[in-house]
């Protein structure tokens, strides 16, 4: 089973000794993000996010399937996540490893359970057809932090996404193309975020956004979603020494900051991509069919 | 199979217990009698949401839970497709089917899908459904019926061949199992009533005595040593055994006596154990033989003078002397019922 | 001195690049292969460089993994010991290489230095083969001398490639001009003390006793090494680095 | 089933008729199984584990020489089929109990002295056999009790609860108050997080929340936590004394 | 169980198709099959060994229907068609525990085709139990103690599977009761006997299985080898049978049998017996003609003939 390597005892010391100064490798602010940036793909619903050397990729699909027996009025989310070789040696094909099943639980909680996605706009016709999005997360380079990396480019993307228009006459659905009719766009009820802060000396030193070396120094993690309305949508902190619960609540303020600070961030590359699908020609043309129709 | 391939008894341990245990009357190494079962705590009705539980704890550590849960299912079409029966034509009884019973075992360090737990639960299901009595209970209407959960979880590592623990704690949490009222027509949607006070057993009992009218099968773990037929054996002595029999048996309406519903053999874990080596076929003691001299040497002793692995099966005389243990008038499948009926919940 | 030809693998070396050489043997470095009577083809990508005074010529790469060879100094990370040896690391997810209990300076049974997992060592390759466990010893076997070598405490270890890391010890020539066209170290080190060990497996050691200016020396290496910088834009970037921490 | 909060805001009683800081009954019995090192029974209202503790022993996994100079910790959890209200089979590879396991090993293995039990596994197999809420949390104080019971050498002790709100997230209700020890209905229904914490002081171990809630109730549903487990941790201990005296008596 | 979800494979929608239904006369009755055999006859069996040149030993398995006449398309009754390759002994990997007997591994499988209902490509639990059943069998027969270190594989495919009743019949479309999967066994402890001989394992006999069951129609009276399609069975016995040492290695009893249990499994040990003259035929023929060829290989190399097919008629 590869494993990533340990750091050897010099770094550990090293990192340790230089955070009680007060100093990152990197020469950040403790809680001072990597350079994140966000590029969306020529199709709809493909994000890419690097936050330093870590890249995630995200892309959003969307199915018509019959919805589950038991929740007739629902659409189907799914959010699968791989993490292959590609971001690291440490990864390995097909074999779910501890890594993975965090990650996805993480998305899963903070996502899915905090109903970000209004689930029930996916549906069609009750009972018999519904869409089924689903958002494959792909690890590409790995330097710690995806948990943050991969919820904002799940976030972006899905936020990015449009889906087929359909009608529905009665038991008839057509599902138009994306040439046929504008696409629609998801309807997201709040967008949360991820934010991992990192603890060391009992909680006495606090990082935000650890690289991977500072991630295999640390003590333990607290990992916060969070919305820029304040809501918290999930917490996570899962063993490790403990910390005085006054802290807990301090990682959750300083989360909301951070988690506005992305809000940012994806609302402004959204903003930027629309200006620059506006001018295609095809959306034009587009646009003149609709309005044709419609008159 | 077995859940210790590696017996930590070297030969000549092994060839004292075969050769104690082969003695008339046999010598156990913890003195029981060859019928003689060891001590077990049990209780039963221990879980609020399951609708009958038990557990038993073997004097070895060795201790089970069984839940049982009762679901109400739509009856599939049957899929008959002669006798010119169509749908709303009724013939006779209705009859249950095998698959409204669902048994899972669930032992610690195996998988799902291991031998062992698929063997047991296999050999358990088949005792269950043999009369079809049990099944037939299931069937509230044309259109529902139930559908029985046999939940077994083994609690701790399988130091012994777990069947015997399993059965009878499968035993007490059906006889424990307890079905809602049912309020509405036969064939209309079930409505059930919600007063558990009202349940009935899913093993009616005698309004008068409260004791069951009819009992769920046990299973019995026996095994043989030379001649000697020993019941519960324990994971020592299954070391040695020539043959091991499950037998299911329960009681036979007809006479009240009982009957054989199901028998497997279990491949015993001796036939993996290793042979010993006679002192002139031993090297360091002296004795310098051929590899054929050893070979012929080794198959002359038989077993004799050391311990050599089981060849070949049971005979047919000792598995008809196996069965009659258990199942005749005052045999041990009567007396192990008669002790689970002092267990109260 | 060095050819800027760009070979890619299985193109042939040109006999007019070849050195003269007055014996008539050449020395095949790495990265190449002889098919006789009289081809040398080339196995990796990369620049190919010629020695003509030892009529040796290899290909330099800057990718790729740390392939072990006799006489390379490197940085190792104790993996685990056992009675004789230490297993220890060199590049991960590679076969350990073996570093004898006693392979230290004066070590003997007694005075033999007792390293825990993850420490680190500076060594030396002496057996590198294809069948056998790679070996490294943390002294000359020959002078009994540890000439510089041994445990490292202390201080920070930064990953770097390894073409880097031996661009950095190619050394100074006549004119005192770094081969390896990396000043860093140099001109660092005329304002700032400190130890530093480079590893050929892609890892520099650095210790100056001052957390800043230790995270500013590996961050200049990594810079360099990354973004490519030539001599000049190094002298810019130290400048400023230095200006951060006060010298 | 929806709950009636207008209830609540009358006579300030919940479903099952406790206050909001009240715990349910907690029930625990130490070595319940001969054959493990160390065994627990626990009961958390009608959520019941039982968990056994194997080790510390070597390494069960053969292959790959295990140089690890701590112990590890192994969780297993098995959730019978019949312990829910449906019976539902849950599979051992279910993300939900794999992240429980993880969660609980990782708190565990900063409690125990793991270094005194180099290349070495202690095993913790819980067998979860109902649950009406505070899943986790009682997963964690049985886990403790079958650890004291084994004897292995730890810091201090982690006994964990659930706290929860009346507020749903959407409403935000001022006077919403903090919940103590959700059952499985309130579960269903209000935000909640479970805390496991260590120490007589306010230390916090675990602290789990799958909820949307918005941030000013967190402040008091941490606070109540901190307090709802250190009652926790007086019952536990009770249990562990009774147990001790038990055993001396005994002899 | 979601565990055995086969995730190798393109599989078939979830929902699965259902079986074809034959269109047949109006006026055709389907009928039930009736045994024309008498109760001690046993079906035709085909056995030969050595039918895969790259295993070490291997044989083919088969009972043909019986013939009754039908006036539909679907065979009333179904037949049993069973492979089994050996291979081994060979020396266990080197990563397994040490072992001082030969390690007997079996592995039963039914081909996806195999059953009126199509079959997964993952093992289920039947199969499984199957596996376990074999195991049991051919553990006793083999010596394993003259093997150290080694490990056998016993690889069965049920070609053909015979059915758990009458396919048309009302109950559980003829599931009940998996009184097939008896049969099942009882053909796979045959061929994998012969198969084992035919890769020469040493063996204290040839164990041979039966099968006997009590049915409703005769009233308590036994019949062996019953086909499940034509009785309305009751009862039912697997034997593993060693007949020169009278001793049963393997036995499988199920159902209701009262007080007839011990003429039940007088009636397998029976069947055992019958099936043991055509496999004793089969493994002495392979065996001569295993001779045979090496003499004659050594005068003539091309001829690679395989050994002949062999059909017993059989009366108890």
């Amino acid at each position: 089973m590869p494993r990533e390597a340990d750091p050897s005892n010099n770094e550990r010391e090293f990192v340790l000794s230089a955070l009680r100064e007060n100093v990152r490798l990197d020469g950040r602010a403790f809680d001072q993000f990597r350079d994140v940036d966000l590029a969306f793909g020529e199709e709809y619903g493909a994000a890419d996010v690097r936050i330093g050397k870590t890249r995630v990729m995200v892309k959003i699909s969307a199915e018509v399937v019959t919805p589950y027996a038991d929740r007739k009025f629902d659409g189907i989310f799914t959010i699968s996540t791989e993490l292959s070789p590609i971001a690291s040696p440490a990864f390995e094909v097909g074999r779910q490893d501890q890594t993975e099943i965090l990650l996805s639980r993480l998305l899963e909680k903070t996502i899915r359970r905090s109903g970000a996605l209004d689930t029930e706009s996916l549906c069609i016709i009750a009972g018999q057809k519904c869409f089924h999005i689903r958002a494959d997360v792909h690890v590409l380079d790995y330097d710690g932090n995806i948990a943050d990396a991969s919820c904002l480019a799940l976030v972006a993307a899905l936020m990015h996404f449009r889906r087929p228009d359909v009608e529905v006459h009665g038991e008839d659905v057509t599902v138009f193309g994306l040439r046929e009719r504008e696409p629609i766009k998801l309807q997201m009820q709040h967008q949360p975020f991820c934010i991992t802060t990192s603890y060391f000396d009992g909680g006495e030193v606090m990082l935000h956004d650890a690289s991977l070396l500072e991630e295999q120094c640390r003590e333990g993690e607290v990992i916060i979603s969070i919305n820029r309305f304040g809501e918290v949508c999930q917490i996570s902190k899962y063993g490790g020494p403990p910390i005085d619960g006054l802290s807990i609540l301090t990682c959750t303020n300083m989360a909301l900051e951070k988690a506005k600070m992305l809000d940012k961030v994806v609302k402004a590359k959204l903003e930027e991509d629309e200006k620059k699908r506006d001018k295609g020609g095809l959306m034009a043309e587009l646009r003149a069919d609709n309005e044709r129709e419609q008159g | 199979m077995a859940p210790y391939t590696n017996i930590p008894l070297s030969p000549a341990e092994l060839s004292y217990l075969h050769t104690s245990l082969a003695q008339d009357p046999p010598i156990r190494p913890d003195g029981r009698s060859p019928t003689q079962f060891r001590p077990l705590v049990a209780e039963t009705d221990i879980l609020p949401s399951a609708n009958g539980s038990a557990r038993i704890c073997f004097a070895d550590g060795t201790e089970a839970v069984v839940g049982v849960k009762a679901e109400v299912e739509r009856t599939g079409r049957k899929g008959g497709l002669v006798r010119g029966k169509e749908d709303g034509e009724v013939e006779g009884e209705e009859r249950g089917e095998d698959g409204w019973l669902d048994v899972s075992i669930e032992i610690p360090g195996t998988r799902d899908d291991d031998a062992l737990p698929v063997f047991l639960a296999a050999m358990l299901t088949e005792a269950l459904l043999a009369d079809g009595e049990l099944k037939g209970r299931l069937v509230i209407g044309r259109v529902w019926h139930w559908r029985l959960f046999v939940d077994i979880l083994l609690l701790s590592q399988p130091l012994s061949y777990p069947l015997p623990l399993l059965s009878l704690t499968t035993h007490l949490a059906l006889l424990s199992t307890r079905l809602p009222a049912l309020i509405s027509q036969k064939d209309e949607d079930p409505l059930f009533n919600d007063d558990w006070e009202a349940s009935t057993h899913l093993f009616p009992r005698q309004p008068t005595t409260n004791e069951p009218e009819t009992k769920p099968p046990i299973t019995l773990l026996v095994m043989t040593v030379g001649t000697n037929i020993l019941f519960d054996p324990s994971s020592d002595e299954i070391a040695v055994a020539d043959a091991i029999v499950a037998i299911s048996a329960t009681e036979d309406s007809k006479d009240g006596g009982l009957k054989m519903v199901a028998l497997r053999t279990v491949d015993p874990p001796s036939r993996l154990t290793s042979a010993g080596v006679p002192t002139q076929a031993n090297t360091t003691a002296g004795g310098g033989l051929s590899a054929e001299e050893t070979l012929k040497l080794r198959e002359k002793d038989a077993g004799a003078t050391v311990w050599r692995p089981p060849r070949g099966g049971v005979s047919r005389t000792v598995l008809g002397r196996m069965i009659k243990k258990v199942v005749e008038k005052g045999g041990v499948g009567e007396e192990v019922l008669e002790g689970l009926r002092g267990v109260k919940s | 001195m060095a050819d800027t030809a760009i070979l890619l693998p299985g193109e042939e070396v040109l006999s007019e690049s070849l050195p003269k050489s007055k014996k008539g043997t050449l020395t095949l470095g790495p990265g190449l292969r002889h098919i006789p009577p009289s081809t040398i083809l080339s196995t990796t990508s990369g620049t190919l460089h010629v020695d003509h005074k030892k009529a040796a010529l290899w290909i330099e790469h800057a990718h790729g993994r740390y392939l072990p060879a006799v006489g390379d100094l490197v940085i190792a990370q104790i993996h685990h010991s056992s009675a004789e040896a230490y297993a220890c690391s060199l590049t991960p997810n590679t076969p350990f290489a073996l570093l004898g209990q006693l392979a230290f300076e004066g070590a003997n049974k007694k005075t033999r230095p007792q390293l825990k997992a993850g420490d680190l060592v500076y060594a030396r390759i002496v057996k590198a083969s294809k069948w056998e466990d790679t070996e490294i010893e943390c002294y000359n076997s020959s002078t009994g001398k540890a000439e510089g070598m041994g445990p490292l405490s202390g201080g920070m270890a930064f990953d770097v490639s390894p073409a880097f890391a031996r661009r950095l010890m190619m050394g100074t020539d006549k004119n005192g001009k770094q081969k390896g066209e990396v000043v860093v170290l140099e001109e660092v080190g005329e304002k700032v003390r400190f130890e530093v060990a480079v590893g050929r497996n892609g890892k520099v050691w650095v210790d100056s006793g001052s957390v800043k200016e230790t995270v500013v020396i590996g961050r200049l290496l990594k810079e360099a090494d990354e973004s490519g910088l030539d001599v000049e834009a190094q002298r810019k970037a130290i400048k400023k680095a230095l200006k951060e921490v006060g010298k | 089933m929806p709950l009636d909060s207008s209830t609540y805001a009358l006579a300030h009683l919940r479903v099952d008729g406790r206050r909001w800081k009240e715990l349910r009954r907690i029930h625990g019995q130490m070595s319940t199984q001969a054959a493990a090192d160390g065994s627990s029974y626990f009961e958390m209202g009608n959520t019941k584990i039982i968990c056994t503790v194997l080790g510390p022993r070597q390494p069960t996994k053969s292959g790959g020489r295990d140089q690890s100079r701590e112990a590890i910790i192994e969780v297993e959890i098995g959730v019978a089929g019949f312990s829910g209200m449906d019976r539902k089979k849950r599979s051992r590879n279910d993300k939900r109990t794999q992240e429980m396991q993880y969660t609980i090993s990782s708190a565990f293995a900063s409690t125990v002295f793991t270094s005194q039990y180099p290349h070495s596994t202690i095993t913790i197999v819980l067998h979860v056999l109902s649950q009406d809420g505070a899943l986790l949390a009682a997963c964690i104080n049985a886990a403790t009790l079958a650890l004291i019971d084994a004897g292995v050498p730890m810091q201090d002790y982690i006994a964990a609860c659930t706290t929860g709100s009346t507020a749903s997230y959407a409403s935000n209700d001022e006077d919403a108050d903090p919940l103590l020890d959700l059952n499985g209905m309130e579960e269903l229904e209000l935000p909640f997080l479970t805390m496991g914490t260590s120490g007589g002081e306010d230390k916090v171990n675990v602290l789990v929340m799958e909820t949307r809630i918005q941030m000013p109730r967190l402040e008091a549903m941490v606070s109540v936590g901190l307090d709802g487990c250190k009652q926790v941790r007086n019952i536990l201990d009770g249990i562990v004394r009774e147990h001790g005296k038990k055993l001396l008596s005994s002899r | 169980m979601a565990m055995l979800a086969d995730r190798r494979r393109m599989n078939a929608p979830p929902g699965g198709t259902s079986p074809p239904v034959f269109a047949s006369l109006p006026e055709a009755k389907l009928t039930k099959p009736i045994r024309t055999r008498n109760p001690d006859e046993h079906r035709k069996i085909f056995l030969r060994t050595g039918v895969v040149p790259s295993a070490s030993g291997s044989a083919y398995y088969e009972i043909s229907p019986s013939n009754t006449p039908r006036q539909t398309l679907v065979p009333s009754s179904s037949s049993l068609k069973i492979t089994c390759t050996v291979h081994g002994p060979r020396p266990l990997p080197r990563n397994a525990a040490f072992s001082s007997n030969l390690l007997l591994t079996t592995h039963v499988k039914f081909a996806p085709f195999a059953t009126r209902q199509r079959r997964g490509y993952v093992r289920d639990s039947s199969e499984r139990d199957l596996g376990v059943h074999l195991e049991t069998a051919l553990r006793g027969v083999v010596i394993g103690d003259r093997w150290p270190k080694s490990g056998c594989e016993v690889v069965i495919t049920v070609l053909e599977g015979e059915e758990d009743g009458w396919w048309a019949d009302a109950e559980e479309g003829g599931k009940a009761g998996s009184w097939g999967m008896m049969n099942v066994l009882a053909g796979c402890i045959t061929v994998a006997s012969a198969a084992i001989a035919d890769a020469g394992v040493d063996c204290v006999d040839l164990v041979s299985g039966g099968v006997a069951a009590l049915t409703a129609e005769r009233n308590g009276e036994g019949v062996l080898d019953p086909c499940p399609s034509e009785h309305d069975i009751k009862a039912a016995c697997v034997v593993g049978y060693l007949q020169s040492r009278d001793e049963v290695t393997e036995m499988w009893m199920k159902g209701d049998a009262g007080s007839g249990s011990e003429a039940l499994i007088d009636n397998a040990v029976k069947a055992a017996v019958l099936t043991r003259t055509v496999l004793a035929e089969a493994v002495k023929e392979a065996t001569e003609m295993k001779i045979g060829k090496t003499s004659e290989a050594a005068v003539e190399t091309t001829n690679t003939g395989k050994g002949k097919t062999k059909d017993i008629q059989m009366t108890g």
